[in-house]
């Protein structure tokens, strides 16, 4: 028995934390965020060169057949580094998806250059957790319509789209009759958007296998956008330690202070058994999928409720300079806040979670 | 327990609905920017006794005896009719009060009836980068030479330093003297040479504060209120009123029940959010601590009228105010879901993008005007009676 | 405008508080608690040598004639002293029943007693609050029927009982067919029990004025529940702070230790506007009804919930001797249990807080 | 990551299994006070390699190898049987392995196996009154004389003191040194004259602790482990593993699931527990942060068998644990209402009044152990590397 990472995951991470030290980082999010980019194509070459996007690709078609940990993996520290990268949709939701209910020539077709990084896919599934006002996919013979919103990694060649009966397609995003329109969110480094239909031409993937592949990719969404958490909230732990060690107030360091010890002690323990929680909810993913759906939800919502905690302490800790944009701090605060909301808020979670034991009436 | 006004201000408050009624039209917009149609508007309500009303004639003010229960009439009228109750800022609201305290003859008629009118607005300075939770080791320094001060340093946080005309700052004039009692304040021009302001972005994106710079500013010797070394007293006075602003119980109160209407109006999957029991009880303790925070409130005011001693009810709000503000902002993003992080511009923004707003802002108030830590240590210490802690070796 | 507390009022609460500093306080409540007394009948002499009982009573049935807030005040002395006396019921919730819902036959009957002490009256509401299964009381001709449990100040002479229909009953407690059981609760200073009906004769209160005193006399207990746990947890904060300023650890006393001071700073910051809140229930409770329902729920929830940071942080403060009966802070611990979840629990409270104004569906 | 035992453990499994199955008859009941069965199936287990395995032969143990995943499987195996894995308590578990570590052949000898095969039982003698976060500072003496310590002083929370054998316990022998290194361990006899034990009462009224009187009570000379002053290096590593058994998740995921069934079973006007919402959120939060914990004690017995450095996921299993499972009763008492605060004796008390009691009995567990206040020192010292609080003046 072994319950932690192997040599290779964690020289996976230590890789990719590497390349976005070095290229990523507050500096490039910050020029992402501010500079009108659609896409930060550098880092993601940069990203491509490392072969993260054929991670969850099996070998056939040119990805590493990697289990969801070792993408759980990298999307922890592409929080850490406030990384604006395409990946919970490109390089996990959308080639699961495509994997599990696409067609032999769909898998064929898509898939390798989903491995490659030349084709980026966005998810518009959002309105299969919660559909607001106005919001809803119909499927009517060859064609979708209706609205979806918060559709993720925006900025796409193609989109995986559910409709109200939780079926899949793939859409072009210059699909006639296709309209666009991104949504500004407090996290810039995270493009969505919405998606207006007007009777345009999808392809449905097949799902032969019949099981829920909708669930199952939400599942690895959630579990992904945990991590991405988690790494954000460690970073802001470990800035907000650092920082205390250097502020001096009083004539002392305010790391001497118990108010101020007392609050990163609280952090750490709130946040140190996350990480074991990540990893068990990445890995239950592949290995037992009936036990992922409720791992996958209380990961999701407990990384939210720790990690809120996480960056308003973190952020006191700082004391004013914590609330300028001198630091950046706010960039990890507002990336743990999409990613609390995104894929279903941590109460919305929590139900799921009772209905998957039928608590609910 | 009389929580009625009685009948002389029942009269007073018709005779404040009777002067809004007629002038109304001449109150500048929501957000008006004509400068001079809000001065015209602050000399009217100097003169029928609603602004600046115990600001003694001569300096320009109202020239009336302080009944607080008056002035709660005039607020809660004012805001009734949803105008303005006179010009506020940092000028009217803690400076003037100071300078009738403490200024020479000289500084009153100079600078009181200018600033009361609106006609001389002020911007305050006091923190610096490393003198935040510690203010008192602040280290902007003036040096006197000859007739004038020659300030060099830096400030931050300093809110409207870009429209202000003035500043009152807190600057080190005694440096040999223990860190407290080596303190001067003084007022200067924004003017001056040798003063730059930048703005200081936040986490919220939109500009509030900003960061002055002063190389070889020099202000006359004389702009000086009280005497040299005495400024740490003078502003310890206004930092106390400062925070007693922050997490104004009403202010919260508005909020929830816009949050309620959201709430009300929100949909998902077709079901309102009001009719999600967990948010509903969440919603339910937040208006449970706007209550007991605004009857505190009614305790406060009328200590003040009785000369009461309430200093713990005091000190707390503050601390309890910005937490509330903060967990208020922050249920509803919770409700909103992802319609709550929205930001900016767009289509789905509900009020503005305010809930977001807010949430970023009542966190950095919750850490300024002394942040809530510093605000435990006065609380325990002042209100409780605990021992300060040890000096270190 | 005067928000606060007259002259009279001052000295009512000085004049119980002496009362109970010289005869009641911890050692009493400890003799009470040990003793299996069914009433502390020496206590309950010299609470009624202060008029106490009388408090609510108008002077034409031989009380005083006093608005809640009075009782309130006094509740806040009993919970400080953690009094064993009847009081929610016997002084608050029946006399005010009796005074809106009797005849006068009933009023000249029952009032002087009551007003005098020396008629203790129980009251049997819980069920309107929420049932549990199997209680239930049905009124059939001129019999009770059914079960009811935690009857309030349960060692009395006459029990006020409301039926399923919330219309409002007086019967003796020695009547035929009515069985008594005795409950242990963590709160041994409050006797509560079971009341079995079998059959058993009661006196309707005729109600002609039509207004729900059911809800009324419920909005009175709950207040003077949430002031009796305003005085307990002000009690407990005390002890805290005047014993972390005697205890020395470390070669210093621990109240000069920041996470010690915070701790209490936290309690006081959330305790102190509790005061004012339970002055303003309690004062609309006679000013205003119709608003009273409101804020009596917030008060009862808020105080419930503030004091359940304040008893479990005194403790903490404390350290070890907190958690042992040798400074008996536990009996204040209790004591806010009890009020905690007694005519309704802070979120069943909170529920009905959300339907007066109608935000239920 | 690999989740699975293996083969050899599987194995493994299986014959502790056909143990169980041939052997459960012998095992003492639930509760049991039948002393002689107890230890009958102590001697049985260590017989068989499940329980002191690691303890060599000579002294009445196993003599194994240490086996991490094999201890695993013995305790779960048990525990699904409901059967108990061996005996417990501090001699067994703290004491023996510090003998065996530190103590002289003698003393191994006299005392390794009879406290391993259940004829010894031991309490420990660490608190006193004016020594409980402060431990170091203790004052309970014990000085020479000839060849016998005569120890006088006080010691508080020894829980068991009333049935145990012995007592091994701190006093302070070297009252001129540094308080940390003036503290001797000692081993006693409770039958030694001089002793007096007292009840502790709490506020579960369930009696656990006592106090211990010590009047002159003489202790051999060589009842000592390690050397003069060594004693504090001697109790903090016992402390650092007593903490980690406070606060155990897989314990709070039992109680989790005995709350589910009752929120279930339990109604509240024809409606049950479980539905409503508010209630049924907070379960859910609880059963996710208890999910955190397992995997994060799985994570560090996987960490101990690789031998890494998991520190601060160590540290932290006290603080969270103890916090957890008071959070988890608090709720069942909520959930409860009335019902919640029903204690001792009575027709309507659920699950023998537990909720309640583990209530109280976990803020005693949150103060004992050292405080919680003292873990987050511990974290953010030794955890977070930050400075400890500078001495004072």
């Amino acid at each position: 028995m072994e319950f932690g990472l192997s040599e290779e995951q964690q020289l996976l991470q230590r890789s990719v934390g590497g390349y976005l030290d070095d290229n990523g980082g507050l500096k490039r999010a910050r020029q992402f965020a501010d500079g009108g980019e659609l896409r930060a194509d550098d880092l993601w070459k940069g990203i491509c060169e490392l072969g993260i996007p054929g991670l969850l690709v099996d070998e056939e078609h040119g990805g590493m057949g990697m289990p969801l940990l070792d993408a759980a993996l990298v999307a922890e520290t592409m929080g850490y580094y406030v990384t604006p990268a395409p990946f919970v949709s490109s390089v996990v939701m959308v080639p699961l998806a495509i994997a599990l209910a696409g067609s032999d020539a769909q898998r064929s077709r898509l898939l390798p250059s989903l491995a490659d990084g030349s084709l980026i896919a966005g998810a518009a599934l959002t309105e299969t957790i919660g559909a607001r006002e106005g919001a809803h996919i119909s499927w009517d013979a060859s064609v979708l319509n209706g609205k979806a919103l918060f559709v993720l990694d925006f900025e796409a060649d193609i989109y995986l789209v559910a409709d109200a009966e939780r079926a899949l397609y793939i859409v072009e995003s210059k699909a006639e009759g296709l309209q666009r329109q991104r949504l500004i969110t407090v996290d810039k480094t995270r493009p969505v958007g919405e998606l207006v239909f007007n009777n345009v031409k999808a392809e449905p993937l097949p799902n032969d296998a019949g099981i829920d592949v909708c669930a199952r990719i939400v599942d690895a969404g959630r579990i992904i956008l945990a991590a991405d958490t988690l790494g954000a909230a460690q970073n802001m732990l470990n800035q907000a330690v650092a920082y205390s060690k250097i502020r001096e107030q009083f004539g002392r360091v305010i790391a001497s202070f118990q108010a101020v010890k007392h609050m990163c002690a609280d952090m750490a323990a709130n946040l140190e058994p996350c990480r074991a929680m990540m990893w068990y909810a990445a890995h239950i993913f592949d290995a037992d999928p009936d036990e992922s759906r409720l791992t996958a939800c209380h990961t999701k919502a407990h990384l939210a409720e720790v990690a809120k905690l996480v960056s308003k302490s973190a952020t006191e800790v700082h004391g004013g300079i914590g609330f300028t944009d001198e630091l950046g701090l706010h960039y990890w605060f507002k990336r743990i806040e999409f990613n609390r909301q995104l894929l279903g808020g941590p109460s919305t979670v929590r139900e799921e979670a009772a209905k998957l034991q039928e608590l609910v009436k | 327990m009389d929580l009625s006004f009685g009948e002389e201000y029942e009269e007073y408050r018709q005779t404040v609905r009777g002067f809004i009624e007629e002038n109304a039209h001449l109150a500048p917009g929501r957000g008006q920017v004509n400068a001079e149609k809000t001065r015209a508007w602050q000399r009217l309500l100097i003169e029928n006794g609603y602004a600046v009303r115990t600001i003694p004639k001569e300096y320009g003010g109202g020239g009336l005896e302080p009944d607080i229960l008056k002035s709660r009439i005039i607020a809660e009228e004012f805001a009734r009719a949803q105008l303005p109750a006179g010009m506020g800022g940092g000028g009217i609201s803690f400076l003037a009060p100071v300078l009738l305290d403490k200024g020479t003859d000289e500084l009153k008629k100079k600078f009181i009836a200018p600033t009361i009118r609106g006609e001389m607005t002020w911007c305050q300075g006091y923190s610096e980068p490393n003198a935040g939770s510690d203010l008192a080791s602040l280290s902007t320094r003036a040096v006197l030479d000859g007739d004038e001060w020659v300030i060099n340093g830096q400030k931050i946080w300093t809110s409207g330093a870009k429209s202000s005309d003035w500043m009152f700052c807190l600057v080190r004039t005694e440096p040999d003297a223990p860190k407290h009692r080596g303190i001067s304040f003084l007022l200067l021009s924004m003017d001056s040479p040798g003063l730059d302001v930048r703005p200081l972005e936040t986490m919220t994106g939109v500009p509030f504060f900003n960061e002055v710079f002063f190389t070889d500013v020099r202000v006359p010797k004389d702009q000086i209120i009280g005497q040299r070394g005495e400024g740490w007293a003078i502003a310890n006075a206004i930092l106390r009123h400062e925070r007693d602003s922050l997490g104004d119980p009403d202010d919260s109160l508005r909020r929830l029940n816009l949050l309620i209407e959201l709430m009300k109006q929100e949909t998902v999957d077709g079901q309102r959010i009001i009719d999600n029991a967990v948010y509903r009880d969440q919603l339910m303790q937040i208006q449970g601590r706007i209550m007991a925070l605004r009857f505190n409130d009614l305790r406060l005011l009328s200590a003040k009228m009785t000369g009461q001693d309430v200093a713990l009810a005091t000190m707390i709000v503050k601390l309890q105010g910005t937490e509330l503000r903060h967990s208020l902002e922050s249920l509803a993003i919770d409700a909103l879901g992802e319609h709550g992080i929205l930001y900016g511009e767009g289509p789905y923004l509900r009020n503005h993008g305010s809930w977001q707003h807010d949430y970023m802002q009542f966190l950095g108030l919750i850490i300024g005007g002394g942040t809530n830590q510093i605000q435990r240590n006065i609380i325990s210490e002042r209100g409780l009676g605990m021992p300060r802690e040890p000096k270190a070796k």
